[in-house]
């Protein structure tokens, strides 16, 4: 009995200090916002709206927000899309080198988000025409997210019965009614929790938009962000805390009608 | 005695039931038709400017100035500049301190500590646990960055406020420490996630079977749990380690400061190829990344598959 | 190039003006002043003149580095703004990429014979020329003096008008205000962390007060005797405990120090006027002072001895700014070079300052009228921008930066001078290509 | 070996679900006690209620004269085989086997000899080097068993360790399982929702519904007399007919037709009772020609059992089954009688055997 | 309804598995037909090939005179219940059920009138909102069930559709699975490795061992003459005894005992010839009391089997089993006899059956 309640304090305590510490830097972004000229210092607001009608009035707040949100379910859709499709056909289909493609695609997925690829990336986009296009951009996040996507969700369609498949077969569904019909929403959970994934990377990515989106007016909140700040690079606390909390907002709202809606959980193991 | 002692061996080996993988029929055809659109795409935007990244590493490259206007081909000399830089090996070593001490151990072993102390929980407290974990997984790096300089801040900071301390400079004292933490905080739902999803395939009867024998909490970890979930940590640690080493948020936290004491290889990279314009040096310390990379997925494979 | 040519009736032209500001953020007033005036009025004025054109603003508000990167990627593939707006230093690596062109090549003779240059000091055009040729017009300009607290100052028996003659008087006043318990007496930008503003508000004045230039004659200074008075301050600065290395070290330092400073935590501090407009400016800086004009002293920045600073002077400042130019990728390079002078016309100029945030335009004309309310950069123009010096507007002069930038850094660590001199010179023989382009 | 009695045992899972209602249980040392059952009336939770894998709600658990409730599996001294047998896919036959007295801290060599003995009373010698994913299911089985008989535990719990096994594997598992607890003579617990597997093996028996015991006993008397239609509809390979009747004086009308009052309840029936009459299948006889106190109709289902036939005759609507051996078995469709053993019938009054 | 034959069936597995090794079979229209063998011996793979899902490395196979060998399972027109039912779990009942006629692209409201009919049928009136998930094993199979009849396929394909449900829940949905057939006629092949439920449901049932077949026939002639000593002992709830023996002139000699020759074998046997005695427990007699023509030893053990119970003997080492009725049981140990019927005992030589 006693190793039982050693057990539960132990248990309570664990808890309590992970809340702890996940909470901890989150409670600046509860607070700052309401605080009339906030500093890095977490205390009781005054719960002043003014910053919030501020940022409203600022002439690129709203609308990079939703510039965010079409970059990001865009992508997240193209994303969804093809890596499904590819996922599905390399889970069921043993094409040769497919596990050595999938390693070396995400390898190289790895370089294509540093810093180093932004002449390529920039000189490609201006050859093909697709600079200053969030249409350009969104091809080109998402071709920086398929490897992993693709790798993850992979997992996903290794883990689902194929008697599912096979039986639909006899029925006479083609390849892709199978798809359609069966596989996605057995996936469901899988596709959603990618899409989740790929949303929170576009929605946080400043380099690419900055670079490749030439007009204010298409340019997304992770840029926005970067501009709250004064002549002297110093932090505008105020735009910065409060523009930062609507710029979250969005992101936590997806992920709880995403969980609640579709279970949020990964798959994975590479199959040895 | 022979009949009732011992079961004729019907079935001496059974090779694993597999069918057909090919359940709905694709096909190698229409198979190369699923991912041609994702290949295209990843051929296009990944493949081919990875390659040109990879061809910037030997010339001279540079953002402005002469060699911005003519590069020229300079064969292995950005790599050689690279391995005589004392900068570059500084770099190195913290990221596989930031690296190991971020992701393999904090991520890694947090993750998998929350998802084995979650197991088989339910309810409010298990989704409450897991949602703020994920929460500091999908906010933005930019506002995540100003959470933890606000909670860092010497004068001002949560941190030492909570702790009683008066201008304790976090990230001037203890840079890696601070980024590591940070890094910890950041990335920790994702090998959360994983293994929470692996814990669920650990069949229950072999956890009860070890504690029946009298296994200890720690045994059944080593005998049941793990030689389970060595997939997992499988992909776990190839993806987390590949994500933190190209990872960039350490910038925004001390811009590689001070004096270069966090200055991790993806910040050197930026530091190297942004502040400085030196492209083709960025490049090649890109493709070095890419090398090592490539060293430690070849690594974990063969650490975890060697003993099946 | 068919549309080369500005005659072409009734085709409406377009224009485009980009710079690193942006309405609600980073330089918004310049960002608003350029949207609600400039372009109203220049396509006014065009129109009078019987063309029909059509501006429009490109807005950004990012790190310089980023600006830079973006704007050299834009160059570089032929695209971008008409106008851009670069920073002063960045010019000689821009004309050597061959990002920017003469304007003369560009706009063809109009260029040179702009009205404008005879209002502008040499010094300050000096800033847009490379290799003889004017490649923009100037922007603005600034300088560095020292600012103090003057009711820190009274506490520490220090007098308000205090303007030291040499560096050992103002570690005498250093000492006078550790002594009265002050925390923070003397703050000189050193270390990485603060980037292009150690050089500016740091090491480069303090070396051109010891009497030296980073680059002088085409030769590269090694590690002579001026720059090892200049590390020998900051050792006695931050090794002496007069500053504050801590400060220096972290990524917002150069923020929190000026913080303390509007909290009377900090008694002298070497800064640009920049400092004053948009730091401690009552009515908009992030550091308000409301009592600015009463409180803060600014002094001029001496010689380590009288008469031993460069030019023989006996007190020094640095200066950088911004150019604005033309892109060589323009389709209209003279209209743009219309809309470019248009935006450096006393009447623009004047009107810019209107919104409150004056500052030192590059026209002396202008200048005159204009900062006659604000004692601070009456005394920059007057004053200081006599003594002042420019950096090398050269490719590598950045990285000769960093390198200098960890020279200080290296000091505030405990290296000596001597030493951190000597691994200035080894890195330096890396940057600039070799022994033979440094002076012995 | 010890004896395990239950007192009173309760588990209510967190959520509401009574799995076991305060129940009471002995079981002899070196008793084959199965626990049978449909899904879900508790077997499973009783049998990890005894291991300590769940803790009881109420109630007590004693193994051998130690009261065991609070204590941790470990720590009962009982071993368990699990329907899927959980051996460790990571280790060997030997390294299996031995995995209990790894964990006892027994030396290397002791417990690969250990082993090496117990696998070659199985009839494991050849296998001792493979993995379990290597081996059949049968051959699985077996490591699992010396796995138990490893530890040298009091009690051994089974929990449908069959199930898993094919149909013909199954049948010669069960008789090994059987003859190897009568050498090792430990008391073992048996879980099956298999009438045939309880019937055949177990010394003792118990009926489980819904988290109670309504019947224990000896195999032959749970099949000969179940005490109520639950249990009666349960056991046998082929489920006993149950009926609606009513008694008139001293004969039954049953589906249309009389029938004597069966020998065990004779005299205890009121006129006009509604009871429900019982016979299995197997203590019906078939005729082909009108026969007295039968139940007479079409026959409709043919089923082979082997050496004989399964029929089922529709009696004015009411199917009754009963067994014809080989050599006397109907078409479909032509007229037949089954006539029910006096002595082996059976008569329900609401549900509980009516007996003397 | 179509017939079904299968020409020199081979089915090859990369990786070189002959799963099934040019078979030929033949299925009559209407016919209920099992497949039955041990795991692995290629039934799976048989139903796959004859579904299309497996593509045939050699032979043909046709389906109402259609040769489909080449065609894709979908134009197959048969109709598959896997053994984990396959419903899919996103969708309700009537949507698994109208699955097939929404990709033959029927009117939604015509399918879903068709749903709710043969759902109907088969008792699943008030489930048709449910998920899978939400109903027990037993009404997921009958959804499986009312799936293939929606289709109204040619052939129904059936892999151990009840193994997955609990032993007495297999008993009923054999019957009831049975008795549709029936009144559907359509052909039905029925893959199962219980053989008491091949023998129970089949019209006829072929027996497989290792890609071949090794018996074909009606449920009674497999379990009677068995056509070699592989499918004597896979047949039957409880093995044949299958004995090493010599024939000396008129007699056998078995276990240290004489026996007669059975009359199958009657002067087929020469002088000295080794043989296999094979008798199944059914057929065996027992003896309390020394019995001429038997096989003497002692009980070791007793199974009950319900209405009856099977000793096992040891005579002279070798194990031989026999059924004793109810009432006459022997206790362990006693000494006992086994009396085979001589018109049931079996001879093989070489392992196949020798009868005239
Ligand atoms: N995809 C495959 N690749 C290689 N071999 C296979 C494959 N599928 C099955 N086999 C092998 O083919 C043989 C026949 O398998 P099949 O599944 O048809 O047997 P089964 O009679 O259905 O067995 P069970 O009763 O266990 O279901 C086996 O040896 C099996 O291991
Ligand atoms: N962990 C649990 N939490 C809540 N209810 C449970 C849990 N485990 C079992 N139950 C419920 O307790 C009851 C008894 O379950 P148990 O597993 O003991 O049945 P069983 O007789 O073993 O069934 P089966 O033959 O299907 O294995 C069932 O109603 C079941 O749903
Ligand atoms: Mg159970
Ligand atoms: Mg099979």
């Amino acid at each position: 009995m006693t190793r039982f309640v050693l057990g539960r304090i132990g248990f309570s305590t664990l808890v309590a200090v992970l809340l702890a510490f996940f909470t901890l830097p989150l409670l600046w972004l509860a607070s700052a916002p309401l605080t009339t000229d906030p500093t890095y210092k977490v205390s009781v607001p005054d719960f002043t709206w003014e910053n919030f009608q501020t940022i409203l009035e600022h002439p690129y707040a709203l609308p990079s927000l939703y510039n965010s949100l079409v970059l990001s379910v865009g992508t997240a859709l193209l994303v969804v899309l093809l890596a499904a499709l590819a996922a599905y056909a390399l889970s069921r289909v043993h094409l040769p080198g497919r596990d050595v493609l999938l390693y070396v695609l995400l390898l190289l997925s790895s370089i294509i988000t540093g810093t180093a690829a932004m002449v390529p990336l920039f000189q490609l986009a201006v050859d093909l025409q697709l600079i200053d296009s969030q249409f350009g951009l969104i091809l080109i996040l998402s071709g920086g997210l398929l490897p992993a996507a693709i790798f993850m969700l992979k997992d996903f369609m290794d883990a689902t019965p194929k008697s599912y498949e096979e039986s639909a077969r006899v029925f006479g569904a083609t390849p892709l009614q199978i798809v359609r019909h069966v596989v996605v929403p057995l996936v469901r959970p899988g596709l959603a929790t990618i899409a989740v994934w790929s949303v929170a990377n576009v929605w946080g990515n400043f380099l690419m938009p900055f670079l490749l989106l030439r007009d204010v007016e298409k340019q997304p909140a992770a840029v926005i962000m970067y501009t709250l700040y004064t002549e002297g690079g110093q932090a505008n606390l105020r735009l910065l805390s409060t523009f930062g909390l609507l710029y979250s907002v969005p992101v936590v709202v997806m992920y709880l009608i995403v969980s609640k809606k579709y279970g949020f959980r990964f798959h994975g193991g590479i199959k040895r | 005695m022979a009949q009732a002692t011992s079961l004729p061996d019907t079935t001496e080996e059974q090779p694993a039931r597999r069918y057909s993988e090919d359940a709905a029929g694709l096909g190698r055809l229409r198979a190369g038709a699923f991912t041609a659109p994702a290949l295209a795409l990843i051929a296009v935007f990944l493949v081919f400017p990875a390659l040109w990244v990879l061809y910037l590493g030997i010339t001279n490259y540079r953002l402005t100035g002469i060699a911005a206007a003519d590069p020229k081909v300079v064969g292995i000399d950005n790599f050689l500049t690279a391995l005589a830089n004392p900068r570059f090996w500084n770099s190195t070593w913290l990221t596989v301190e930031f690296v190991a001490g971020s992701a393999v151990i904090g991520q890694a072993v947090l993750g998998f500590t929350i998802a084995w102390v979650l197991r088989d929980r339910r309810g409010p407290l298990r989704r409450i646990v897991e949602g703020i974990v994920i929460l500091a997984w999908i906010l933005p790096s930019a506002v995540v960055a100003f959470l933890w300089v606000a909670l860092l801040d010497p004068r001002d900071g949560t941190l030492n406020a909570v702790l009683g301390l008066t201008d304790f400079a976090w990230l001037l004292d203890h840079p890696m420490l601070s980024i590591i933490v940070f890094n910890i905080w950041r990335g920790t739902a994702f090998s959360m996630m994983l293994y929470a999803a692996a814990l669920g395939n650990v069949p229950p009867s072999h956890l009860e079977s070890a504690r029946l024998a009298g296994a200890s909490n720690w045994q059944q970890l080593r005998d049941v749990v793990f030689p389970h979930i060595r997939g997992h940590v499988l992909t776990n640690l190839l993806l987390i380690s590949l994500w933190t080493f190209n990872d960039f948020s350490p910038f925004m936290l001390t811009a590689g400061g001070p004096d270069g004491k966090s200055e991790v290889l993806a910040v050197h990279v930026y530091n190297e190829a942004v502040r400085n314009g030196s492209l083709g040096y960025g490049a090649a310390i890109s493709t070095i990344i890419l090398l090592i990379n490539l060293v430690v997925a070849v690594f974990y494979l063969r650490l975890l598959r060697s003993k099946r | 190039a068919c549309g080369q040519s500005s005659g072409g009736g009734g085709d409406t032209i377009e224009l485009t003006i980009a710079q690193n500001a942006i309405a609600g953020g980073k330089n918004a007033a310049a960002a608003e002043f350029i949207a609600n005036w400039v372009i109203p009025k220049f396509e006014e004025a065009q129109k009078a003149k019987g063309k029909d054109v059509k501006v429009k603003f490109v807005p950004s508000g990012v790190d310089d580095e980023q600006y830079k990167t973006k704007l050299s990627l834009d160059l570089k593939s032929g695209k971008g703004a008409d106008v851009i707006d670069i920073d002063g230093i960045w010019a000689g690596e821009f004309a050597q990429a061959g990002y920017i062109k003469p304007l003369s090549e560009l706009v063809g003779p109009e260029a040179d014979s702009w009205d404008g240059w005879q209002q502008i000091p040499e010094a300050v055009q000096g800033m847009a020329t490379y290799e003889g040729k004017k490649y923009a017009l100037p922007v603005g300009t600034d300088g560095r003096v020292l600012y103090f607290s003057k009711p820190v100052f009274a506490k520490a028996g220090l007098p308000a008008d205090w303007q030291p003659k040499s560096w050992q008087e103002v570690l005498d006043a250093g000492a006078k205000l550790k002594a009265a318990g002050v925390p923070v007496p003397i703050q000189i930008n050193a270390g990485t962390a603060m980037g292009e503003a150690t050089s500016m508000q740091g090491v480069l004045p303090l070396l051109a007060g010891a009497g030296g230039e980073v680059q002088k004659d085409g030769k590269w200074t090694g590690a002579s005797q001026p720059l090892k008075d200049a590390l020998g301050l900051y050792q006695k600065i931050y090794g002496g405990g007069l500053g504050d290395p801590r400060l220096q070290q972290d990524a917002k330092g150069r923020d929190k120090s000026f913080q303390r400073f509007a909290e009377g935590e900090v008694g002298i501090l070497m800064e640009g006027d920049y400092f004053w407009r948009g730091v401690v400016n009552p009515k908009d800086g992030i550091a308000k002072m409301d009592d600015r004009d009463q409180s803060v002293g600014y002094a001029l920045i001496p010689a380590i001895e009288p008469g031993k600073g460069i030019r023989g002077q006996d007190f020094v400042s640095m200066s950088g700014g911004a150019l604005r130019t033309v892109n060589p990728h323009s389709k209209h390079p003279k209209e743009a070079f219309e809309l470019l002078a248009f935006t450096l016309s006393p009447e623009a100029l004047k009107e810019e300052a209107k919104n409150g945030s004056v500052r030192v335009t590059p026209r002396t004309d202008v200048n005159k009228e204009l900062l006659a309310g604000d004692p601070l950069l009456t005394f920059i123009s007057e004053k200081v921008l006599p003594l002042t010096a420019y950096r090398p507007p050269v490719a590598v002069y950045p990285q000769v930066s960093v390198a200098l930038q960890e020279a200080t850094s290296a000091v505030v660590g405990g290296t000596t001078p001597d030493q951190a001199a000597a691994d200035y010179q080894k890195k330096l023989e890396g940057i600039v290509g070799g022994a033979g382009n440094i002076a012995s | 070996m010890a004896a395990i009695e239950l007192r009173g045992l309760t588990k209510v899972y967190p959520g509401g679900v009574r799995a076991l209602d305060a129940l009471d249980l002995v079981i002899p040392d070196g008793e084959f006690f199965a626990l049978l059952g449909p899904s879900g009336c508790g077997k499973t939770t009783l049998l990890r209620t005894i291991a300590g894998l769940e803790t009881a709600t109420g109630g007590s658990v004693v193994i051998g004269e130690r009261d065991v409730t609070g204590v941790q599996p470990g720590g009962r001294d009982v071993a368990m085989v699990f329907q899927d047998y959980a051996l460790f896919p990571h280790m060997d036959v030997t390294d299996n086997i031995a995995y209990p007295l790894r964990i006892k801290k027994v030396a290397k060599t002791t417990r690969q000899a250990k082993a090496a003995e117990v696998g070659a009373r199985l009839g494991l010698e050849h296998l001792m080097d493979r993995r379990p994913g290597q081996l059949s299911g049968g051959q699985q089985q077996r490591v699992a068993l010396a796995r138990v008989m490893a530890t040298q535990a009091q009690a051994f719990l089974f929990d449908e360790p069959l199930s898993n096994l094919d149909a013909r594997l199954r049948l010669e598992a069960r008789t090994f399982l059987k003859k190897l607890q009568r050498e090792l003579g430990v008391t073992t617990v048996f879980v099956t929702h298999d009438q045939a597997e309880a019937l055949a093996m177990a010394d003792r028996m118990a009926v489980m519904e819904a988290g109670h015991i309504r019947q224990i006993g000896t195999p032959a008397e749970v099949f000969q007399r179940p005490a109520n239609t639950f249990v009666a509809g349960f056991i046998g390979s082929t489920p006993m007919n149950l009926l609606d009747g009513v008694a008139h004086g001293g004969t039954l009308e049953v589906a249309g037709c009389a029938l004597p009052v069966p020998t065990s309840a004779e005299g205890l029936l009121a006129d006009g009772e509604k009871i429900v009459y019982g016979v299995r299948p197997e203590y019906n006889a078939y005729a082909a020609e009108p026969a007295a106190d039968a139940l007479g109709g079409k026959v409709v289902i043919m089923e082979n059992l082997g050496a004989s036939h399964l029929v089922t005759l529709d009696v004015n609507d009411v199917m009754v089954q009963a067994i014809v051996p080989e050599g006397r078995e109907p078409a479909i469709g032509d007229q037949g009688w089954a006539v029910p053993r006096r002595d082996r019938a059976l008569v329900y009054r609401d549900g509980e055997l009516v007996a003397g």
